[in-house]
Order: structure tokens, then C-alpha cells, then sequence
């Protein structure tokens, strides 16, 4: 594995959790985004994400070094999968280690945040009835009722 | 020569991952101009542009041999 | 496993994830607490956990009902470990499920200040050159120079 | 009879993981009493009892048949 990676099979977080732990970490937090069934009534099939994957894994990157410069003593590990996902299936997963918990919460969070502001990845999801790329909705109200 | 890529909804649009144009020197705005003159319907109000995998401003100048994509509106995690 | 326990053997905190994750859960968050070689400059040996068995269990059960209470839809499993712990053990596993990401963080974070507030766990800290139960150095001063 | 347990400083300072005292009813308060009296240094005034399982106020009644827990500050997580 890499410290900051794009996958296209599934994700096992205990690899990434390992990776961050130290003797000096006190407190480890993992968050994994999964594929939900059901979003504002409507039933998803299953998901496709996309990336560019080197520039995906280059703002990974950079997005770690931003926490370590927030907060001075974590260690980051984080992993985004791309392809066909089905319900439950990890989408993402962030580890973090930290002397104390507090920051290791708090850099987590801001990992996730960050990473849906900035990372070229782009989210597909599958309906009953149709498909939609996620992401435009706000800016092309024309493309569905949802 | 310069590389662009198409990601999600704008490589269904266009039907293509990437293709080489022959047009730099230019503007990341002239090369989204020319995007929305050649693919009706891409959007390049909501579109980013990357220049050798860093995102880059509208007036920034792409080169010959650069590496450009099209960045739509990013929903990982 | 039970969804509220102690136990007195290395935790594997993929047990946890798996027993909240279900089909509308979008987020997971994992937390482990794990012993610290160094803290404040002292070098710890290892760590002996002791509690209050039942008690405690109990504790941790009424903790996961605050949490549904205060983030509906959220699942919650815990457990904490008791004995000798060595560096990078995991002593405290909390995991958190919720439709969305932002209850996850905030009912884990929620999770481990209460345990630390109410449930009957106690650490004792063995130090090269010595050993003290921790949690009343306060109201001890006398007891050393930490 | 009640029992009462005795976990981490004060098993160490009483020298026993529990006991069975014959002095039901009795309050809380007075259970703190009795402690600090038999074994000097229990350090009452930081201690919570548990009865049954469960915080329990300085004057809350103890029956004969409780189960009685010292609960010095925790230090769990």
C-alpha cells in the first residue's frame, strides 16, 4: 500500500490504521465512507467512481501535509477506491494518529471535508429507474426533479 | 501539442477520455472556450482546468507538451 | 462479542465496524485508544487496567443510549479492554455508524469523554521506576512530582 | 449483610478485592464514614460509592442485600 492511494479493489482500513499507529499515538481514529442505499427517498443500486487518478492521489497528499501542519504530531493514511462500488462497499477510508484524541478527531474531519472539496474524484450513482453524475446538481437544475 | 483529459459527465459527453490539440500557447479560458464551441452543453462555468496536475487559474497560459484536464464539480469521499 | 463489553484479550476493532455497519449507514468512525510510550516525559513499561466489570458495562450500554438519543439513526458498539497492556495496545475501541458523516464524529468524540467521566475503569501507569494509579493525582499532589 | 467491592488504590490500600460487612441499613455518607475510619488514607472525599450498579447519593439508604462499590476517580479510555 500507499501512504495516499487510489484503489480499484476493496478496502481493508485495518492495513491503514497500522500504517499511522506509533509508540508515541495515543489515539487513532478510522473513518471509512461506505455506499448508502437509500439518499433523500431514492434507492441506489450501486455507485461508479471515477479519478484522475495521479492528480487524485498527488492532493491526498497534499491534504496530509496540511493536517500534519494543523495539527504537529499526527500521522495520516488515506485511500479512495474507484470502479463499480455496491451498498456497504468502502468508498473512502482516513487514518489518523495523534499523541492525544483530540486532534486526531479533529484532523480526520477536516481530512474528509477537504477531500470533497479538492480531490478529482467523481461519484456516479446507480438508480432503479436512471444515473446520475453527482457533483453538478446545484449548477444544472435541468437534469432531474431531485 | 497538449494533452486534455475528460472525466465523468464530460468524457460521456464528448465520447472520449483524452485527445491532443494542437493549439497552445493559449489561455486556460480560451482552451474552456473552445470546450464549449466544440462540445455543446459542457458547462465550462462549473468546469476547473488542471495544468500538469495542478489546478490553474483562468489567465494561467498552457505550453506545448502541458498535461491539461477538465475538473467538473469533485463528490469523492 | 457483545455490543457493550470488556474484555480481557487484544481487541480487533474490525469486529466493531462490521456490527454497526448496515445498508443506510454512509459513515463509520473508528476510534482506538492505545497505550503511549512517553507521556509528559515519563516512560511508561505498560499498563494495568482494572474495572468494575458489570458496572461498566452497563455504563458503556447507557452511553450508546445517550448517542441514539442525541444523534438518531446512529448504531454504536464498545468495548474496553482490562489487564496488562502493552505499548500500542488497544485499551478503548469505539465504533459509530450513522447515515451521514458529521453524527459519526460527534457521537464517537461524545463516546470516549464520557467513558472517561463515568465508566468504572481504572489505569495504572508502570514506569521503570515506579507505579500509580491514575485519575486522582489532582486531589494527590503529595503522591508525586508529575 | 451488604458486600462491598474495593477496585484499583483502594484493593491495593484495603488489601481486598471485597468484604461483607453486617451494618445495613446505613447511608451512603456513613459507608464513607465507616471506610475512611478502617482504613486510614481511603480518601473518602474523592470517592463515589456505587449500590447495585449504580451512582448513589451521599444520603442514600443502603438495605441489607446491596452490593456496595468504592469508585475512586475512573480513569478508563
Amino acid at each position: 500500500m500507499k501512504q495516499f492511494e487510489l484503489v480499484d479493489t476493496p478496502i481493508d482500513p485495518q492495513k491503514y490504521s497500522e500504517f499511522v499507529l506509533h509508540p508515541a499515538a495515543g489515539a487513532v481514529t478510522v473513518f471509512t465512507g461506505h455506499v448508502r442505499e437509500w439518499t433523500h427517498g431514492v434507492r441506489t443500486l450501486y455507485l461508479a467512481y471515477e479519478a484522475y487518478i495521479p492528480m487524485a492521489e498527488k492532493k491526498l497528499a497534499e491534504i496530509g501535509e496540511e493536517m500534519e501542519e494543523k495539527w504537529p504530531g499526527v500521522r495520516v493514511a488515506m485511500a479512495h477506491r474507484i470502479g463499480e462500488l455496491k451498498i456497504s462497499d468502502i468508498a473512502v477510508v482516513i487514518a489518523v494518529s495523534s499523541p492525544h484524541r483530540k486532534a486526531a478527531y479533529e484532523a480526520n474531519e477536516y481530512a474528509i471535508e477537504r477531500i470533497k472539496e479538492v480531490v478529482p474524484i467523481w461519484k456516479k450513482e446507480i438508480w432503479e429507474d436512471g444515473e446520475e453524475w453527482i457533483g453538478a446538481q446545484k449548477k444544472y437544475p435541468e437534469k432531474g426533479s431531485r | 501539442m497538449i494533452t486534455v483529459h475528460y472525466f465523468a459527465r464530460l468524457r460521456e459527453l464528448t465520447g472520449k477520455g483524452e485527445e491532443s490539440l494542437d493549439r497552445a500557447p493559449l489561455t486556460v479560458e480560451e482552451l474552456l472556450d473552445w470546450a464549449e464551441t466544440t462540445y455543446p452543453g459542457f458547462g465550462k462555468d462549473t468546469i476547473h482546468v488542471a495544468v500538469n496536475e495542478e489546478y490553474a487559474r483562468k489567465e494561467d497560459v498552457i505550453q506545448a507538451g502541458d498535461v491539461c484536464a477538465f475538473i467538473p464539480p469533485v463528490s469523492g469521499g
